[in-house]
């Protein structure tokens, strides 16, 4: 029974802190830039709006462009229940769950690419097939992560890879994880979330010919992701489960905060990468990760 | 008796020689004739099957197979060169060579006392030797039949070493093997002359991979 | 009703095809279906009692005693053969009817029941003359189901090239077994760990058995053969002709001892088939050759596991072997069911649409509904998504890689590579999957062909529901063949064998994990959906970026798709392209095609061939036909033999 | 003294043959002879006489080991050359029937000869008399392949004649009375004088590999398998090459006893190997099928040599490769002459899509190829892998190496050349109607009984047959 509460209101945190860090991301941009820009709580708005709002489907699709949204939703919030928070740990934690966390997102990924593919349209095509393809590189970068934290703490449960912190490597494992988020979540440098400019986009344009509830279902999904990857990338740095819970806390909401505000930096001082230089990019966060990883070595714990 | 064996192996560089069809064939017959003299040579007490294998001998190798030769050429009505594939000189010098080799092998094998001053074993591998040459350096068929009967005398030649010990059975058996081979033999020449029109091995290469 | 009655009855049906096959399709389907049936339970029992089945009768076959075995093993392998056959005989009852094809369908059941029973006695056969004898009767079996269409050039070539390199794997075996015989001066096989000296013959199985596996520079046969064979036929051959490859490796790295260095070479194989096979798949168009190339992937995937299980047992059976190793078998099934799976999906396509190539297809999934999700299941699946069965077996394959990383051992620099290449493999399946779910299924029909189709009938669905059912119930309940793989894995090594490797391999969390995830995505999207009707749906064209006439024929294709990966392996792939590219303002004529050619094949051994051909051809040359030159041939030969018989001989 | 009823018999049909007035009942002499042989053979193979001392030919337990095998081809082969006579009757068959009875006589005489030069009389006469089989056909090609046939064939059993007196010689010098009898030289043993224990092997094994068609005096043989109707083809590649084989044998037995054997063995051993790379590299790009069975046969000749160097169990499998090679090579030629009957052609760019224009021959020709290179379950598997099992008995891991290479390479070229000619479109040239061939059972029948010999050979050894080799590989060798 605690269990299930327990399940249920990390849900609810995660479903409901989700869309802030876009929202803080722009507010540093606009900040940056000297605008006032949209308040933090955009999204919230934006959701809300689409989720009632009527949909026009392309005379093209089959059932998964509708289905898909749906599913990778789900598939993202599955992986958000398997990240522990610092010293309450997680509420379901068994030995692997880390490569179930990895492969969650790509089953996602999966079924996005899907219903992007659906419409029939090139300009999805091309941005599943970048989606694709970058993914690959930033998944090898990822398993790497992991694999690092696995020779820390001999673990390989979410839970206790986590709890320390990434020792040596730490900073090695941040930019790399850090390149990995601003990839996956198709931020500056790899795609631009603002242009409008079909054949320059990764996300934006996969989601093109999306509208009402799939597409609050695809943004909604989005934020969790770059959430996810905040929150993982700040407790592998962080000692977080050697902390007390409000220390933990603490700790957590402000590396969060610095990750948001990173990419809202990268973000409005950095233009977007040619496409042929990103594979280039990836593949640095993916050795980043590999150094860290033979830091990590041989500072061999046990 | 050495003087015949000489003589023998002197045929066989005549046929080696000679440059016309007519005088190769006659060169191997005059071989065989005197091949088929020396059993009676050799055999000290007179023997009844011997002279029979003697004088087959000499009617078939002298007689009939140079006949039956002649009648293929007479009717392949060709020109009479040989048309060698080895020149004349060369072939002699090889024939030279082969004796000459063939004198040294026989020296280099182990012989009985009573054989070690005969030409025997020499003359028969030279006459072998010569018979090959004939075989690999000649265009025409019936000049390659007379390497072959040639061939086939030195081993006879061989044959008279052991002409006491195996069974005259064998050696008729023999003989008569021989014979029957060069009459095919003989045979075929005169059916390819009728289906070629010639008898230039030189043209029977349809067959080839 | 013992498993040796049960085989029996098998055997029977299978004869009782053979002979009803050409006479009388009904009987056939019958008979065979029941011998299915029959072999599926006898080794479901053999598992489920953990025992050993022997038969030895005094019934002597080119002269060695009879010997029959059903251990975990090839049990193990086993049902994989009976549900694999089962599902492929019902398809091929309507795939490949009498009607179509008057005169190769009759003669191609009975090769196909020959072939279904030849590989059940490869896996029952304890006795290697036995062994050689069907696997080679097997071998050429499958040659006569590739080669059904004879008239095709492209099916000719491609049985050619397959019968030639089973014949290289049949003579690396002959010397094998031959050499095992004569080791151990006796043709049974057994567990016979214990004589070291037997340790090198190992090489010439890989080599033998790899052939038949697909290892990747050894797989130069699997594409064509597999794309021009029958689809029924291709289903069998890459769910488990292969798989008798593996068989071969999995049960001599048993019974006999291997060289250290072993382990590391298989999982290296392993890695450089996992990564290049799915490489080669994204480079094609063709639909049934990039199956193929993803059977190569997925063998090097079974064999990461086994490799690492063999670094294992020969480092002192380390706990995280025990888990490799279960997840290299499990993936032996689990590959076999899902690309038997997507090869009966594509065959329903080429059955529907008369084209393999993926260009000209599209939109299908409104004709064909249950061929499109069905392959779309298969295709989650294969990519290891969870909550479907691929995911579990590579999960297991992963934990042992993850657990030798943490003990900090000799394998550990080797199982992170291993694990590396693994993450890039999965991610580079899904980029190839979601480009074939899309071409094919999604979007609009690009041409014609891929308008007029039909669905499949119910003989030709149901095979693809059964083996649908069963990927999603190993993805659902991965714990009920738990006990399968510890049978099988204890058959393979007992030493290796631990009663708390479930302790470490969380099934059952992850089935039930599995489990709710099903549920909930599904919950989602009937939610999702209804939330839609409710907001109500217009209909209008895809967002065409203003472009005034877009054709379906500008969807984005295949190739364009597969671009930014098949660059990075450029270097392997040497894909050819040809074309003009639009030039100037008003650009006429434009053109591109792109074609990736088999590698290995034409870089290395056409060019060898080639090269023996020629000096064959040389040699040729001294047949000419003057009998002079024979006889002086004939000279040489006597001199050659003086000088053999003189040098050494004569004192 | 029943075994001179096997020489003797098929002489006396052979006179009746040449005296039969009617030219279509003629043939139907063949099988009457073939079966009476056979059964002969087979009776004398379940009771095998003893063998009179000094004899010059007896059933002795080589003979016995062989004999039978050449009985048997023999029978099926004049079954089938009742219906090809008959197929054929623009052509007098009175010579080619004699003959061929007269090839079973000798080829029996040359089997049981235990005289050296008794050996060679009957050798040399089963040469001569292959001449008229030859060229039953009267095409200008059936004259020149007879033609190299003699002359090449001729030369070798020349050279076989010097080597045997030369061995007598030997003798003669050893001390012996130059005595060619077999018992007689191996009692004489190690006295028999070196030097020209030597020669004599040499060119014996010369003379008689020329007539077993080793590389590279093998010349004569695909102009005479190519040109030869298929049943003569079959009986030179099953009967004649035996007999040639069981006189190297019976020399290498003399030898042996000599202490030769190092000798012997390393010679065979060498010449095995290199006529089965010749074949391989010569099939690898042969166009013409009938050729092709020349090489194979080329390649199966190798084979035994190699099995006869192992010893001991090398020979064992060498006498049931004998068997197993000489059936299966049997359905190659029948079903081989069927097919260019129907094809009336037979290289690859003319023949083609004979799955269609002769389904039946096709097929056994298809499945005949796939015995005849190790496709289990027929024989030549077994045989050929018993072969393989005495090189690594022996540690002759580099004869093993070399011998699996060579079978790879036939493979690879008999297959390719097979299916292009089964298979496929007949192209434009292959079109050209050649005389269609109705597959009565006259011409399908036999090759089937070949197919199912080879079958039961390889499957179900009879313990009677194993039992004869193993005596003669006893003989043969007697320091197991």
């Amino acid at each position: 029974m605690t269990a299930a509460l327990d399940i249920f209101l990390r849900l609810v945190a995660w479903l409901l802190l989700a869309p802030l860090l876009p929202g803080i991301i722009n507010k540093v941009k606009a900040w940056v830039a000297g605008r006032r820009g949209p308040p933090v709580l955009q999204l919230y708005f934006d959701l809300a709006k689409l989720w009632r709002k009527g949909v026009v489907l392309s005379t093209a699709v089959s059932p998964v462009h509708i289905i898909g949204p749906a599913m990778a939703w789900i598939a993202i919030l599955a992986a958000a229940l398997l990240l522990p928070f610092g010293p309450a740990g997680t509420s379901l934690s068994f030995r692997g769950d880390a490569l179930l966390f990895v492969y969650l997102l790509a089953f996602a990924r999966f079924c996005i690419a899907l219903a992007a593919l659906d419409t029939g349209s090139a300009f999805e095509g091309m941005g599943v097939a970048r989606e694709v393809s970058y993914a690959v590189l930033s998944e090898a970068a990822i398993i790497t992560a992991l694999l690092t934290l696995c020779v820390q703490s001999g673990s390989v449960s979410l839970a206790t890879m986590l709890a320390p912190s990434a020792g040596a490597g730490a900073a090695l494992l941040a930019a790399g994880l850090f390149g990995v988020l601003l990839a996956e979540n198709c931020r500056v440098p790899f795609d631009d979330p603002n242009t409008h400019l079909e054949l320059t986009m990764i996300h934006e344009v996969m989601v093109l010919d999306h509208s009402g509830p799939p597409f609050a279902a695809i943004l909604h999904g989005a934020s969790l992701k770059l959430l996810l990857f905040a929150v993982l990338l700040a407790e592998a740095v962080l000692p977080l489960g050697k902390l007390t819970l409000p220390q933990a806390v603490g700790a957590l909401v402000a590396a969060v905060f610095v990750v948001a505000i990173a990419v809202g930096l990268v973000e409005s001082l950095l233009a977007r990468l040619a496409f042929r230089r990103v594979p280039l990019l990836l593949t640095t966060a993916f050795l980043l990760c590999l150094f860290a990883l033979l830091v990590a070595w041989k500072g061999g714990t046990p | 008796m050495n003087l015949l064996i000489g003589l023998a192996m002197g045929f066989s560089l005549v046929a080696l020689a000679s440059s016309r069809l007519p005088s190769v064939i006659r060169a191997a017959a005059f071989q065989g004739m005197i091949l088929g003299t020396l059993p009676l040579v050799l055999e000290e007490k007179f023997h009844w099957l011997v002279v029979a294998v003697a004088i087959g001998t000499i009617t078939v190798k002298g007689f009939v197979i140079p006949n039956l030769l002649r009648r293929a050429l007479r009717a392949a009505n060709i020109d009479r060169e040989v048309e060698p594939l080895l020149g004349f000189v060369p072939s002699l010098l090889l024939g030279a060579a082969a004796i000459i080799g063939a004198a040294a092998l026989g020296n280099e094998l182990p012989l009985r006392p009573e054989h070690a001053k005969s030409l025997l074993v020499p003359g028969s591998f030279a006459t072998v030797v010569c018979g090959f040459i004939l075989l690999m350096a000649r265009t025409k068929a019936i000049s390659q039949v007379c390497g072959y009967l040639i061939l086939e005398n030195g081993i006879y030649l061989f044959g008279l070493l052991l002409i006491n010990s195996t069974p005259l059975l064998v050696e008729a058996g023999i003989l008569l093997d021989l014979t029957v081979a060069v009459f095919v033999i003989g045979i075929i020449v005169d059916r390819i002359q009728r289906e070629f029109d010639t008898l230039d091995t030189r043209k029977l290469t349809s067959l080839r991979e | 009703m013992t498993p040796g009655w049960l085989l029996l009855i098998a055997g029977g049906g299978l004869v009782a095809g053979i002979f009803s096959a050409f006479k009388s399709p009904r009987v056939w389907l019958a008979a065979t279906l029941t011998g299915a049936i029959a072999s599926f339970s006898a080794a479901v029992w053999m598992l489920a009692s953990g025992a050993t089945w022997n038969w030895q009768p005094q019934f002597v076959i080119g002269g060695e005693a009879l010997h029959l075995q059903l251990d975990g093993i090839s049990a193990f392998f086993l049902i994989l053969l009976s549900v694999l056959g089962g599902a492929a005989t019902l398809y091929s009852s309507e795939y490949w009817t009498d009607k179509a094809h008057p005169a190769s369908a009759p003669s191609g059941r009975a090769w196909w029941n020959g072939m279904l029973l030849n590989m059940g006695f490869v896996l029952l056969c304890a006795n290697g003359l036995h062994f050689l004898i069907v696997w080679e009767i097997f071998t050429v079996c499958a040659y006569f189901l590739v080669t059904r269409e004879r008239q095709r050039p492209a099916a000719r070539a491609a049985g050619w090239l397959y019968l030639a390199a089973s014949h290289v794997a049949m003579i690396f075996l002959f010397a094998f077994f031959a050499l095992l015989a004569a080791r151990t001066e006796s043709w049974e096989l057994g567990p016979m760990r214990e004589h070291a000296e037997l340790a090198p013959l190992f090489w010439l199985a890989l080599v033998g058995f790899g052939i038949k596996a697909g290892i990747f520079p050894l797989h130069i046969w699997l594409p064509s053969a597999h794309a021009n064979a029958p689809s029924h036929v291709s289903a069998i051959m890459s769910g488990m002709a292969i798989k008798m490859g593996i068989y071969g490796i999995v049960r001599f790295t048993g019974w006999l001892p291997t060289p250290d260095s072993a382990g590391w070479v298989v999982a290296a194989l392993g890695v450089v088939s996992a990564v290049l096979g799915v490489a080669f798949a994204l480079g094609q168009h063709d639909l049934k050759r990039l199956l193929a190339y993803h059977s190569v992937e997925n063998i090097g995937i079974i064999l990461i596991g086994l490799g690492f299980a063999m670094i294992a047992a020969s480092h002192g059976n380390a706990a995280w072997g025990q888990l490799a190793l279960a997840g290299a078998l499990l993936h032996v099934w689990n590959h076999g069911l899902f690309k038997a799976l997507l090869f009966l999906g594509a065959g329903s396509v080429l059955h529907a649409t008369g084209t393999r190539e993926m260009s000209r297809l599209g939109g299908l999934w409104r004709a064909m509904p249950w061929t499109a999700s069905l392959f779309a299941l298969g295709a989650t699946a294969i990519a290891g998504l969870p909550p479907l069965n691929g995911f579990v077996s590579e999960w297991l394959v992963y934990l042992g890689l993850f657990d030798a990383v943490a003990a900090h051992g000799h394998a550990a620099f080797a199982a992170i590579l291993a694990a590396v290449a693994l993450g890039l493999t999965g991610a580079l399946a899904l980029a190839c999957f979601v480009k074939v779910c899309g071409v094919v299924f999604l979007g609009l029909p690009r041409t014609e062909i891929a308008e007029h189709v039909h669905e499949c009938g119910w003989r030709m669905r149901l095979p693809m529901l059964v083996l649908g059912a069963a990927c999603v119930t190993i993805g659902l309940a991965p714990i009920l063949f738990w006990p399968a793989l510890a049978t099988a894995s204890a058959a393979w090594q007992p030493a290796l064998t631990s009663a708390n490797a479930l302790s470490s391999a969380p099934l059952v969390t992850l089935g039930a994990f599995h489990l709710a995830l099903a549920t909930l995505v599904i919950l989602a999207a009937i939610f999702l959906w209804q939330r839609v009707r409710q907001n109500g749906v217009s209909r209008a064209g895809t967002w065409d970026c203003g472009y005034a006439a877009p054709t379906p024929r500008m969807q984005y294709t295949a190739g364009s798709f597969a671009g930014i990966i098949t660059g990075w392996f450029d270097w392997i792939l040497r894909p050819q392209r040809h074309g003009h590219l639009p030039k100037g303002n008003f650009p006429a004529h434009a053109d591109f095609t792109e074609h990736t050619p088999e590698t290995v094949l034409e870089n290395i051994v056409e060019p060898a061939s080639s090269l023996v051909l020629r000096v064959s051809t040389a040699v040729r040359r001294l047949q000419h036909g003057r009998v002079q030159s024979y006889i002086f041939y004939l000279l040489l030969g006597l001199a050659a033999l003086a000088i053999l018989a003189v040098m050494g001989g004569a004192k | 003294m029943k075994e001179i009823f096997l020489i003797a018999l098929p002489l006396v049909f052979a006179a009746a043959a040449f005296a039969w007035p009617n030219e279509q009942t003629r043939s139907r002499l063949l099988p009457v002879a073939g079966g009476l042989h056979a059964a002969l053979a087979l009776w004398l193979l379940v009771n095998p006489p003893t063998l009179a001392a000094n004899a010059w030919f007896g059933f002795d337990p080589l003979a016995r080991a062989v004999l039978p095998m050449v009985s048997l081809l023999f029978l099926v082969c004049s079954i089938y050359a009742v219906t090809y006579l008959q197929i054929r009757a623009e052509r007098k068959n009175r010579i080619f029937v004699t003959a061929l009875l007269v090839m079973l006589g000798l080829l029996s005489l040359a089997l049981q000869a235990q005289n050296l030069g008794l050996l060679w009389v009957a050798a040399e006469a089963t040469t001569l008399v292959t001449v008229p089989l030859l060229h039953f056909t009267g095409t200008a090609r059936a004259f020149e392949a007879s033609w190299k046939y003699l002359l090449v064939g001729g030369t070798g059993i020349a050279l076989s004649l010097l080597g045997s007196f030369c061995l007598g010689y030997a003798s003669l010098h050893g001390g012996g009375n130059g005595d060619l009898t077999f018992t007689a030289l191996i009692a004489q043993g190690a006295t028999l004088t070196r030097p020209w224990l030597i020669t004599a092997w040499v060119l014996l094994l010369a003379g008689y590999g020329t007539k077993m068609g080793l590389a590279p005096m093998h010349t004569w043989k695909p102009d005479a398998y190519g040109e030869a109707p298929g049943m003569v083809g079959a009986l030179l590649a099953g009967g004649t090459t035996t007999m040639a084989f069981v006189a190297i044998l019976r020399v290498k037995q003399v030898v042996d006893a000599a202490g030769g054997s190092a000798m012997t063995e390393r010679t065979l051993l060498a010449f095995g190997l290199f006529s089965m790379l010749v074949a391989a590299l010569f099939l690898l790009s042969t166009p013409d099928y009938k050729r092709m069975l020349a090489y194979s046969s080329v390649e199966h000749m190798g084979i035994l040599t190699v099995g006869a160097a192992l010893g001991g169990a090398g020979i064992w499998a060498a006498l049931f490769h004998v068997w197993t090679n000489g059936l299966t090579k049997g359905a190659l030629f029948l079903s081989a002459s069927n097919i260019r009957r129907a094809a009336g052609a037979q290289t690859e760019d003319k023949v083609a899509g004979m799955a269609w224009r002769s389904p039946a021959s096709a097929r056994i020709f298809v499945v005949g190829i796939l015995a005849v290179t190790a496709c289990p379950p027929f024989g030549v598997f077994f045989s050929e892998l018993k072969i393989i099992l005495a090189t690594f008995q022996t540690n002759n891991t580099f004869a093993a190496t070399a011998f699996l290479g060579c079978l790879l390479f036939a493979f690879f070229g008999m297959a390719r050349l097979v299916f292009a000619i089964v298979d496929g479109r007949p192209r434009a040239a292959a079109r050209a109607p050649g005389k269609q061939l109705r597959e009565t059972p006259g011409v399908i029948v036999p090759p089937l009984l070949f197919l199912a010999l080879s079958l039961w050979l390889g499957l179900a050894t009879p313990a009677l047959l194993r039992d004869a080799w193993s005596t003669a590989a006893k003989l043969l060798s007697p320091t197991p």
